[in-house]
């Protein structure tokens, strides 16, 4: 089995697929490692599916919306897969003046950094999507957002790589990462030895655990988040929602389901049973949540239920890029839960970054190194 | 189950076989050699077969299709059906309309 | 939250069962079924089951079903219908679906007992309507009412394919073929042998090449598979059909399990997907617990016994009953289970050839490939003797779990002994007084009761006979022999139905003296 | 092509609930209530529930027992009823289920 490669990735997530993907497409010999059994068996394949630019941070905007104009329309043939990429905007729905303000400022930073969106009233939300009740008042409309199918992304960028000669292996918790002279080197789990001249940790969550190993901490804490699909239903609308408050998000998909996601307003505080597993209540809520805004899918029947542990940092943005005090360590994590949109920018700038120790887009405001006391 | 897996392990090509276009998911209409293709595509367990073809995340959950998988899998790949794990047992075990999940009884009531 | 000591899921026979006995220990203890009658699959079980007074033998299925609702409701166990259990939480949270709604329960201990779901196979046209599950064809007929179909092809001949294809025929359907890919019929003898005798042919490794038909199953051809199952050209044959009835083995229904995080193993012996349990039924997570056939497939006969160890396993675990009364009460209940677990079809012979039966005596190859006894093979088992007068001939011939005959005879004419798998034997100077007893009470419908000689040239045979309408006294048709050929003339002389046969009637008939021996069914001309 | 069983030689007379009439699609139909759906369209000879999404083919009763779905129409106005296990009450509007819809595929 191949132990030593260019540049090993910890992590086969989309972000560890997607950066493979696009190492390999420059010519750079990679493995990935990935702790489970299944790739992209965390986030990736534990989310709504967004891909969208409004509603995020702007210090991750300009990479989000790099993807998004360069990346994402090609996807599809690019990976040989059906993405199920839709860009047909995404509404961000308020139902009263406080949804309003959050939703209003949101859109103004966007506005600052370019991108094109503004708040729209009751009636126009209903001339995009007749399907939503009296109820919402007002919403964020960004025409270019979208939604994807996570699952074939992910999966795609896998098989590529993979395709593209990139050694994937699964069932390798990394444990431990080990500088030798001066520069990141070795990548240990349970059974091997790994060597690198690159590493890179994308490795959600556990990326904090393994970073400490060689003395570095990106503050993370965990959230349990909360998906459901019901059955497939007639075609009714293609736009990607949330909500000024987030009781839920999500999209029809291309099979005629739909995927929601939401929280009980728990999720920082639930717990696991050695696996993943939903909390009693959570699905009932996010039901509640959608049927304020949709009543016509009350008869809706749900089929499935997903849970999934968030890498939450303390300000809400990855930790994205070079480790200057480890030469040849990179990191990409705590995506907050909305990591699938802006993943196959990070893939491809990160690969960038790797090979040529520069970027298109300014990964400044992401560094590893910014978090600081509040005093 | 964890076990190392190196995703290189050369396992053949895709033959063509002639009964690949045999339904295996009656609810997603998923056929055998779309099943085979997605294992030489890299999809090595039943968990990525699920996610990447939809077999089993159909209107009954795999219930019908799940050992049908298992057997063409474990074929392609060349080991035993029992040491392929099978994907996540999922809530609800039935479907369920939306307005009967988000109707929670009052847990203090006596309930039937 | 609403809490009881016991939460059980399913009420089928291992469900009722444990909730039966955690009920009488004191446990507080509900039953949850999705369902909208209880009993599981006992109340499409139509025939009489097998093993001794213990086991409930020779009573029928969906009697043993009302039977075990009565003394759940006696015992106080309070049993929810209509419930579906959406899913089994962490902490042993049990949400059930309850009509408009869903209600949270915790359990302090929660014994899963959700049964099996049925195996598929696939062939063209497999998705045709038409082609429906052997489970489909008892709920439709024996549930509610209405012919799965006019014309059957069974695939499958293990007891469900056996037992389904008798009952189809019972309610009216014509079963034009039985079929199985295996070399051997896999069920009971006894249950092939009495679809065999109605004229149903077996075709042993044989299975289908396609269903025909463009909206529904018109017709099914199947053909000969070699020893690795590949089809033999030129062997094909056509049945016109319109429907296909599949009984191909049965998979634990384990997935709330595995939702609740108990550790699974797959074991092909228990049929699949598992918990990992102790013999009682405790998984890895403890207070979960189960029995019956979702920790591993057997019989309904077993799942009774090992739903009443997983009651008392939870009776002990909270309290209610100290250790020594369980050990007690285990002790009992293991010694029912090993009598159920002896034999030729014992969970550890499966998949093993079997030649001589423990008395040593050859098995019948022909019974294992065309699922009847030949004429030849008859007579060299034990209950099979020729004597003057009316005598039972009894037609049992593999080691099974079943004892009903040697209670049944008043006069001690058959003996099975000590050991319940032992083949029953007509004991010597024994005098029969052709009271029909034994026939009826034989749940494989194996024993006759035979006059070889009635001085006029002519023998009667006394049969089981479970078809509708009776023959009347004097009907005229034929003969059936055990291969379910017209061998000779027969005349009805005697229909006899009493309470104390539950349904089995017996048949007498007249056939020519050399037919003694060889005929075993009777078809109206 | 199937029909109800009259009298059976073990169980007797099956117990039903009162006549009903209902529809298949638009067509008046007898059954029993409380019956499963499925259960009186078979008595009444229909095999065809529902023609799947991809490929148009036809579906009917599989398991009986509401676990593979195959069964599914559309129920009064709502698709992927499971009709194997969802009782008949009178008037009901049972139409064959096309995809997820009840228009039929060139209507769509």
């Amino acid at each position: 089995m191949k132990t030593s490669a260019e540049v090993v990735i910890v992590g086969g997530g989309i972000i560890g697929c997607a950066t493979a993907y696009y190492l390999a497409k420059r010519g750079v010999d990679v493995i990935v490692l990935e702790g489970s059994d299944h790739i992209g068996n965390g986030g990736s394949s534990r989310n709504g599916g967004g891909v969208r630019q409004s509603g995020r941070d702007v210090r991750e905007l300009p990479l989000v919306m790099y993807g998004i104009k360069n990346l994402w329309p090609t996807l599809s043939e690019e990976l040989e897969v059906d993405c199920e990429y839709h860009q047909d905007g995404n509404l961000r729905l308020g139902k009263n003046d406080k949804h309003k303000a959050i939703l209003t400022k949101l859109a103004n930073n966007a506005k600052g950094v370019g991108l094109d969106v503004r708040m729209i009233d009751g009636d126009e939300v209903r001339q995009i999507n007749p399907y939503l009740s009296r109820e919402v008042t007002c919403a964020s409309w960004c025409p270019t957002d979208g939604h994807a199918n996570p699952l074939t992304t992910t999966l795609g960028f896998y098989k590529m790589a993979r395709r593209l000669g990139v050694t994937f292996i699964s069932g390798e918790p990394v444990k431990e990462l080990r500088v030798i002279r001066g520069k990141i080197r070795k990548v240990i789990t349970p059974n091997n030895v790994y060597e690198g001249e690159n590493v890179l940790v994308a490795a959600g969550l556990d990326s904090r655990e393994i970073l400490t190993t060689v003395g570095i901490d990106i503050p993370m804490t965990n959230s349990l988040l909360e998906c459901l699909v019901t059955e497939a239903q007639p075609h009714m609308f293609d736009q990607m929602l949330g909500t000024a408050e987030a009781d839920f998000y999500g999209h029809q998909t291309k099979h005629g389901s739909f995927v929601f996601g939401g929280s009980s307003g728990l999720e920082r505080y639930n717990k696991d049973n050695g696996m993943v597993s939903n909390s009693a209540m959570t699905a009932p809520c996010i039901c509640r949540g959608i049927m304020k805004y949709f009543p016509d899918l009350a008869d809706a029947k749900i089929v499935r239920t997903w849970a999934g542990w968030m890498d939450a940092s303390q300000d809400g943005v990855p930790a994205l890029g070079t480790v200057d005090e480890i030469p040849g360590l990179f990191v990409a994590c705590a995506f907050n839960g909305h990591g699938f949109g802006i993943a196959p920018a990070v893939g491809d700038q990160l690969a960038e970054l790797i090979v040529t120790g520069k970027t298109k887009v300014d990964l400044g405001d992401l560094h590893y190194d910014r978090y600081k006391a509040k005093i | 189950m964890n076990s190392v897996n190196d995703r290189t392990r050369d396992i053949g090509p895709f033959v063509p076989g002639p009964d690949d276009d045999m339904l295996i998911c009656r609810c997603e209409e998923i056929t055998k050699g779309e099943i085979r293709q997605a294992v030489h595509d890299g999809m090595w367990t039943l968990t990525e077969i699920r996610r990447y073809l939809r077999t089993g995340m159909g209107l009954c959950q795999g219930q019908t299709c799940s050992k049908l998988v298992k057997g063409i899998v474990a074929r392609e790949l060349g080991v035993s059906p029992a040491e392929l794990e099978p994907a996540t047992s999922r809530v609800p075990m039935r479907p369920i309309e939306m307005r009967v999940f988000a109707n929670e009884a009052d847990s203090n009531k006596e309930g039937e | 939250m609403k809490r009881y000591d016991l939460i059980v899921v399913g009420a089928g026979p291992s469900g009722l069962s444990a909730a039966i006995e955690a009920a009488k220990k004191g446990l507080k203890v509900v039953v949850f079924d999705e369902n909208e009658k209880p009993g599981g699959q006992l109340f499409k079980q139509i025939h009489k089951f097998f093993g001794s007074k213990e086991h409930r033998a020779k009573v029928r299925g969906f009697v043993i079903g009302q039977q075990l609702l009565d003394e759940a409701d006696e015992a106080g166990v309070k049993v929810v219908l209509n419930a579906t259990v959406i899913g089994l939480y962490q902490d042993k949270e049990v949400v059930v679906k309850l009509g408009g709604e869903v209600v949270h329960y915790k359990g302090d201990a929660v014994i899963i007992a959700t049964g099996a779901a049925e195996n598929m196979v696939t062939f063209p046209g497999w998705t045709l309507p038409g082609v429906i599950g052997a489970g489909a064809a008892q709920t439709m007929m024996n549930l509610h009412g209405v012919l799965p179909g006019k014309r059957v092809l069974m695939l499958g001949s293990g007891n469900v394919g056996l037992v389904v294809s008798f009952q189809l025929e019972q309610c009216g359907c014509e079963v034009v073929a039985l079929v199985d890919a295996a070399p051997r019929v896999g069920g009971y003898g006894v249950h092939a042998a009495k679809v065999a005798r109605t004229g149903v042919p077996f075709y042993l490794s044989h299975t289908i090449v396609e269903a025909e038909g463009d909206e529904c199953v018109t017709g099914v051809t199947i053909a000969e598979v070699d020893s690795s199952f590949k089809f033999i050209p030129g062997t094909e044959k056509h049945f016109d059909v319109d429907t296909i009835c599949l009984a191909v083995g049965l998979s634990p229904m384990s997935q709330l399990l595995k939702m609740a995080g108990c550790k699974m193993e797959d074991n092909p012996k228990r049929g699949g997907q598992v918990p990992i349990s102790d013999s009682y039924g405790q998984t890895s997570v403890p207070g979960i617990f189960v029995a019956g056939d979702v920790s591993g497939i057997e019989e309904a006969s077993s799942a009774m016994i090992e739903g009443r160890m997983a009651g008392n396993v939870a009776a002990e675990y909270l309290g209610y009953i100290e250790k020594d009364a369980l050990k007690e009460e285990l002790d009992t209940l293991d010694k029912a289970l090993d009598g159920l677990r002896q034999g030729m079809f014992a969970p550890s012979n499966r998949g093993k050839l079997i030649e001589k039966t423990d008395e040593g005596i050859e098995v019948s190859q022909s019974l294992l490939k065309n699922g009847y006894i030949a004429d030849e093979e008859i007579e060299r088992f034990p209950g099979v003797v020729r004597k003057v007068g009316v005598h039972p001939v009894i037609e049992c011939t593999q080691n099974i779990p079943c004892n009903p005959c040697q209670d049944a005879c008043k006069k001690g004419c058959i003996s099975i002994g000590k050991n319940i798998t032992s083949l029953p034997i007509v004991v010597d100077g024994s005098e029969c007084i052709n009271c029909g007893m034994c026939v009826a009470n034989c749940s494989g419908q194996a024993i006759f009761l035979v006059d070889e000689d009635k001085g006029d040239g002519s023998a009667e045979i006394t049969l089981p006979y479970e078809f509708l309408p009776l023959p009347e006294e004097g009907t005229k048709g034929f003969g059936l022999g055990r291969d379910g050929k017209v061998v000779c003339e027969a005349v009805v002389t005697k229909c006899r139905s009493s309470k104390a046969f539950d349904k089995t009637h017996l048949l007498t008939i007249k056939v020519p003296k050399e037919y003694a021996m060889k005929a075993r069914f009777f078809k109206v001309s | 092509m199937a029909e109800r069983i009259k009298e059976h030689p073990i169980l007797g007379d099956i117990k039903k609930g009162e006549p009903v009439k209902f529809t298949f699609d638009g067509k008046e139909v007898m059954g029993y209530e409380g019956e499963p759906i499925a259960a009186a369209l078979k008595a009444a000879g229909l095999m065809v529930h529902r023609y799947t999404k991809k490929e148009h083919k036809p579906r009917g009763i599989f398991c009986a027992i509401g676990r593979c779905t195959d069964c599914v129409m559309v129920v009064d106005g709502v698709p992927n009823v499971r009709t194997c296990i969802t009782p008949l009450t009178a008037g009901m509007e049972v139409k064959t289920q096309y995809g997820v819809s009840d228009k039929p595929f060139e209507e769509q």
